[in-house]
């Protein structure tokens, strides 16, 4: 019987934040479940989903893209455990500082970035909605870049060195509310609909017990307890609910669409 | 009256081979390195220099830095050090100063012709595998944390040293090990007697130097989440966290100096 | 016999295509036998050392080593061969920063096991042998100096002394004397003919003293452009021959200018 | 007779080594032991069978690579990015890496030597990302900003090695030019630089084959090429994809690790 | 004066605490003088040469070159000191894959800017120049060879063909006929006389050929343990002074074996 629990997220933002981030909740795990929670930071999407797949982690924080990868490469052994109440109904943002664009079809020959390459909010949904405004991205761009992470897309828009960008909404709220970007120079000029994002995942394998265990104790958060209080505040959470590999099929739909998954 | 020059006319063709192959070259990188000078880009560099200070120095995030200093260094070393046990026979094998039967001829045997074009092919596809590759497939293995970023450095590692190794050997002065292996010795001793004494201080400046590499060069430590400087460099660029940058780069500075410093004094040692 | 050769003629590998330093060029030498090799600068004396070394393969002809073909054979059994020949070049060709222990007891890397050989480096195996072998040069005092603090005779008699050490049948000594004074000169000779009675050892040693060459050796070999002009005893040698051999090239061609010709009949050999 | 020679025989005593030597290199063994020793490793993991077998199977991921024209036509131009980018950075640092190698290693006497030490220390610690980000803001998105970041990095890094190299050099030539009065530079042309080229050339040459990997890890600021493309295929588990690309790199290096072997071979020969 | 020792002491950076090269030595050469410096192997030629070329720093005693104090004045006076001097060492430190020509030319460095030092080695300024000097040496032939392909006495008439081009008051030369056969070291030595005569600079020439020396210059001072033993006009020297000078060591001391007390018997120079 193994003792360590080993839990990744994928690094969507700065990997020191989601440690900081998973803190309290990895305690608050480990108390639940009675193993050792480990959390590893790592700074490549990839790397997360193939740990996982091959028992090197048992629970990693995954975008709804890098679940449909992993639930592909495993040949639908990855789970989704829960997922954030907000997770239901994400979306994308695209921001820009310059003044004549005003809707997709105006990023037509300007330098565009989106986040990492195996992002969900900060590349296959805003592609896939560009692709579904006629515009596709490897072509009709001056240049497309990959700054990696959202927080990076928000940096090189602000410092003008793209035209326009494309980020989750929540790091771009949380960035706001920080005061950490200029709202009167950097603007939302398109808000994408609504699609299921984030969740935690586990191995189908992984001992039944230990997953009811770990489920109720995401389901019991809830921020009257101060415990629970902190912790759905650092995940940006209102509360946590089940979730399902249903939910993710238009996700595949959109990667397939997009040409991102085979 | 003296001959005319033979190998002027080379040299004029030379040249203009190169201005001919390095003119498309120019246009594919946009080589305009006027637009560096213009006042709103130098503006904005100047900012971003300037969030530089002052650096970061929180407690806390000192303590960070300190242990990510001790595990890039701890990662660094046991890396190299596997590398270069791996690599040093490598070299040995590929390097034609130490081949016997080139003595004579000039020309190396086929069958140990084959077998170093192998091996350096083999080290060629150990360091162009890209640090995201190994991570991959390490990751596979052992998972993530310090064994697959040690076994990462170790691997592209023993590719460049076992090149670089060779090629220092290669192109010091041959006399020495020449008489040796002429006067019938093997190849390992003529190796110990008349190559290494000869390139002794070339090899020991590299190898400190890529050992400085190795700490500086952490990013497949982050694809491997082994931590280290590397990882804790690439959070805070993507932040733009100028503070942070600026207290880790000095840490680098001085790591960077004291590698110097080291080899001066192991050099200085061997004379 | 211990070397014979039937119209060989030898090309350096990076020399013109016609250009070979010796035509077509036959001598045989019997076990035991002590040549000197004399002959004006450039006429080929090394690269015939070099040919008798196999350490430069003749292009034509055909070469026999301890009555074997070392170039039909096999690169082994060469280089097996090879440890029975002991070829000293021109400058000793020695590493700087290495000791002169270890300098002269290379001389045994082709008897020791790799082992014995690392072994060596880290205590030397046998530095008496050492000792003795320089004492015989008066060089051992410096048994443990560095081979670069070493005078241009020092080093010269290193390189004999890592001749003493080895143990081979046959001794091709290139210019041993050149940085010696007369004495040392007479005594370098005397300790190598010595030796090489003993091990019932060839010597052949090139010299650019003729003197000493015609006092010290009972045959003498006269190159000159990669032709032999003599092969006789030392006692069938007249003063006219030798002056034929060194005859300066000037005098064959129509004097290039006044001064030229002034000096070319200034230079009889006088020592 | 032997014998008594043997009797009289005083052999010199052997010099021992300074008590620095030893405690530089007990100090260095100590590092290894360190290293290994406060890391958490774990070696098993690599024996078992399982490990074979996913190696295996990852390797099998990349197999057949990618092969349509219209993928390799955009290999194609990848790669001549990042051809030109990594060489026109190296070729600027070689420039530059000689004329600062020169006073690094201590022809202007010791006070430069130190000066432009630091100079070169501190290009070559910061990393070619920073670089990048902070070109980036210079020179605008696209490949001229990774090629100076190349160009500076590899600057600091061929200004160090070149000095090395021109230091490791044998003296005698150089000095003896010197010592007739030439001046430093001169010198340096005449004997130093003939002596050490084969050495500067390997060192340039395999500094681009590095800098062609590192301008992988300078997609971020636009200047894509082959990195970008293997970031991408890889973050999508394009294998097959990748493979090419990685095809392309191997052969890339390749071609370069040849070029200085016959480059070598022409010099040393 | 060209040169002036007064008890002038020397010793290697590298040499032991009291291992002096040169022992309070003092010595006086006038402007034209032609002098041959001769003594055994270790006696000190080298350093002596080196210390009149400024290479090496006295530790006492007081040296004027040219009636300056080179080490009193400052580093660039005592530079352009040096360009009045020329020093040819022992074994030319040519380096190799350089063409004849460049080394040549190099003799010309202390008088060109750097920008002709370098447009010289794109494309020699003054190959005519280089071309006669090798001429005088019978090495024409080879203006565009490289110095690696070179014999050993070619490579040593190309060192000397560089003191030719050189602009120097004074020539240093150590051993320059070591590596040559007879006729050509008298010729050598003719022209280097006669040049040092035309231009009425210094010639200081450290030889192993006693006879040589007695024969071509008319001063002589002999060397032995870092101390003048004579220094005497050529015509006043006896065979008795040459025999002592070259006194084998061993003499002195109690024979180590009876070996060595034969040989040194035997040891009387003949050349
Ligand atoms: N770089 C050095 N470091 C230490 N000692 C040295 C160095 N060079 C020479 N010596 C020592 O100084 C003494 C004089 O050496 P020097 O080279 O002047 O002799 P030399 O008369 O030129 O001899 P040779 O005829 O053999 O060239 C010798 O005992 C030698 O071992
Ligand atoms: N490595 C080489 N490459 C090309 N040519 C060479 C090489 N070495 C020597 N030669 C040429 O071959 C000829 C014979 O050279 P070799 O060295 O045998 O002469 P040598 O008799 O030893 O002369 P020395 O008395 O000057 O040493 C010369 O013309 C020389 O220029
Ligand atoms: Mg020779
Ligand atoms: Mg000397």
């Amino acid at each position: 019987q193994q003792q360590v629990f080993r839990v990744s997220a994928i690094p969507d933002e700065a990997p020191t934040e989601l440690q900081r981030k998973f803190k309290p909740l990895g305690e608050y795990l480990s108390q639940k479940i009675g193993m050792k929670v480990e959390f590893t930071p790592v700074t490549d999407y990839a790397a997360s989903v193939e740990g996982l797949i091959n028992h090197k982690l048992d629970m990693v924080w995954f975008g709804g893209f890098t679940f449909v990868q992993a639930n592909v490469r495993s040949g639908g052994k990855i789970v989704p455990l829960v997922q954030r109440e907000e997770d239901e109904k994400f979306r994308s943002v695209f921001i820009t500082t310059d003044k004549s664009i005003n809707k997709l079809e105006d990023l037509k020959g300007k330098n565009f970035s989106f986040g990492a390459e195996s992002s969900t909010s900060g590349h296959l949904m805003p592609r896939s909605f560009l692709l579904s405004a006629k515009i596709n991205p490897d072509m009709d761009m001056k240049r497309v870049s990959y700054s990696g992470a959202h927080d990076a897309t928000v940096a090189a828009v602000a410092g003008g060195k793209v035209d326009a960008g494309a980020l989750n909404i929540s790091v771009w709220e949380k960035l706001i509310e920080a005061g950490k970007v200029d709202t009167s120079k950097v603007r939302v000029f398109y808000t994408t609909p609504p699609y299921y994002d984030y969740n935690w995942s586990v191995r189908s394998d992984i001992d039944p017990a230990v997953r009811k265990k770990l489920t109720d104790a995401f389901l019991s958060l809830n921020a009257d307890t101060p415990q629970g209080k902190e912790i759905l505040q650092l995940q940006r959470a209102t509360r946590f609910i089940p979730t399902k590999p249903e939910n993710y099929k238009a996700i595949e739909a959109a990667a397939r669409n997009a040409g991102l998954l085979k | 009256m003296p001959p005319r020059d033979p190998a002027w006319r080379s040299r004029i063709v030379g040249c203009i081979v190169f201005v001919l192959v390095l003119w498309p070259m120019l246009v594919q990188a946009e080589f305009k390195p006027w637009i560096l000078f213009d006042a709103q880009s130098l503006q904005a560099t100047g900012n971003f220099v300037a969030s530089f200070f002052p650096p970061a120095h929180s407690a806390e995030f000192l303590q960070l830095v300190a242990v990510s200093t001790w595990e890039t260094v701890a990662m660094a070393t046991a890396g190299m050090a596997l590398a270069m046990l791996a690599a040093i026979p490598m070299t040995l094998l590929s390097t034609e100063l130490l081949s016997i039967s080139r003595l004579g001829s000039g020309r190396v045997a086929r069958l140990p012709a084959w077998l170093r074009q192998i091996v350096r092919w083999f080290l060629i596809v150990l360091r162009s595998i890209p640090e995201l590759v190994w991570a991959l497939l390490l990751v596979r293995i052992v998972g993530l944390g310090p064994t697959a970023g040690v076994i990462a450095i170790a691997l592209t590692y023993c590719g460049m040293l076992g090149k670089v190794y060779a090629d220092i050997l290669e192109s010091s002065e041959a006399a020495a090990s020449n008489a040796l292996l002429q006067n019938g010795s093997g190849r390992l001793s003529a190796f110990l007697y008349g190559a290494l004494p000869e390139a002794s201080s070339e090899l020991l400046s590299y190898t400190v130097y890529r050992w400085e590499c190795a700490i500086r060069g952490s990013i497949v430590m982050g694809f491997v989440g082994a931590g280290g400087l590397g990882q804790r460099m690439d959070e805070s660029i993507k932040m733009m966290a100028g503070g942070e940058l600026s207290t880790m780069l000095i840490v680098f500075i001085l790591l960077v100096a004291a590698a110097d410093g080291v080899s001066a004094l192991l050099r200085r040692r061997l004379d | 016999m211990t070397f014979e050769l039937q119209e060989i003629s030898t090309r350096h590998i990076g020399a013109a295509k016609n250009a070979y330093a010796l035509h077509s060029l036959s001598l045989r030498i019997a076990q035991g036998e002590q040549i000197a090799l004399i002959g004006p600068s450039g006429a080929g004396k090394t690269s015939l050392l070099h040919t008798l070394a196999c350490a430069l393969k003749p292009e034509q002809g055909s070469l026999r080593v301890f009555d074997e073909n070392p170039w039909a054979a096999q690169g082994s059994a060469r280089h097996a061969l090879r440890a029975r020949l002991f070829l000293a070049p021109q400058t000793p060709p020695l590493p700087p920063r290495q000791r002169v222990v270890n300098a002269v007891l290379a001389g045994r890397l082709p008897q020791w096991s790799i082992w014995q050989a690392i072994r060596s480096l880290i205590r030397p195996i046998d530095p008496a042998a050492a000792y003795d072998a320089l004492a015989h040069f008066n060089l051992q005092d410096k048994l443990y100096a560095r081979v670069d603090r070493l005078s241009g005779g020092e080093r010269q008699r290193c390189g004999m002394a890592r001749a003493l050490v080895s143990q081979a049948e046959a001794f091709l000594v290139d210019e041993p004397l050149s940085a010696l004074d007369p004495t040392l000169s007479v005594q370098t000779l005397n300790v190598l003919q010595r030796e090489a009675r003993t091990r019932n050892a060839t010597l052949v040693c090139s010299l650019h003293q003729v003197e000493l060459a015609r006092a010290h050796f009972p045959r003498i070999v006269g190159l000159r452009d990669g032709r032999i002009v003599f092969d006789a005893a030392s006692s069938d040698i007249s003063d006219a021959m030798i002056a034929e051999l060194y005859r300066n090239r000037q005098d064959e061609l129509l004097p290039a200018s006044p001064d030229h010709s002034e000096i070319a009949v200034a230079a009889t050999p006088r020592c | 007779m032997k014998s008594e020679l043997k009797a009289e025989r005083i052999l010199p005593p052997a010099p021992r080594m300074h008590w620095s030597s030893v405690l530089l290199l007990i100090g260095l063994v100590a590092l290894v032991v360190a290293s290994f020793a406060t890391l958490p490793l774990k070696w098993h993991d690599f024996f078992t069978a399982t490990a074979i077998q996913s190696t295996r199977e990852f390797l099998h991921g990349f197999m057949p690579p990618e092969l349509r024209p219209v993928f390799l036509h955009k290999i194609a131009i990848a790669t001549f990015e990042t051809f030109a980018m990594s060489a026109i950075g190296t070729l600027i640092a070689a420039v530059l890496g000689v004329l600062l190698g020169l006073p690094a290693s201590g022809r202007f006497g010791l006070t430069a030597r130190l000066a432009t030490r630091g100079v070169l220390n501190v290009l070559r610690s910061i990393p070619e990302l920073v670089w990048a980000s902070v070109l980036l803001i210079a020179a605008g998105l696209g490949p001229f900003a990774g090629t100076l970041a190349l160009a500076l990095h590899t600057f600091g890094v061929l200004g160090r090695l070149f000095a090395d190299a021109f230091e490791n050099c044998p003296p005698q030539a150089a000095s003896t030019l010197r010592i007739n009065g030439a001046h430093p530079v001169a010198a340096f042309f005449y004997a130093t630089l003939p002596q050490s080229s084969p050495q500067l050339m390997s060192y340039t040459l395999y500094r681009w084959e590095n800098n062609i990997r590192a301008a992988a890890i300078l997609g971020v600021v636009g200047a894509g090429g082959l990195g970008q493309m293997l970031k991408y295929h890889l973050s999508l588990f394009q294998m097959q994809q990748a493979a090419s690309v990685i095809i392309a790199m191997i052969l890339m290096v390749g071609v370069v690790d040849g070029l200085s072997y016959l480059l070598r071979r022409m010099m040393t020969r």
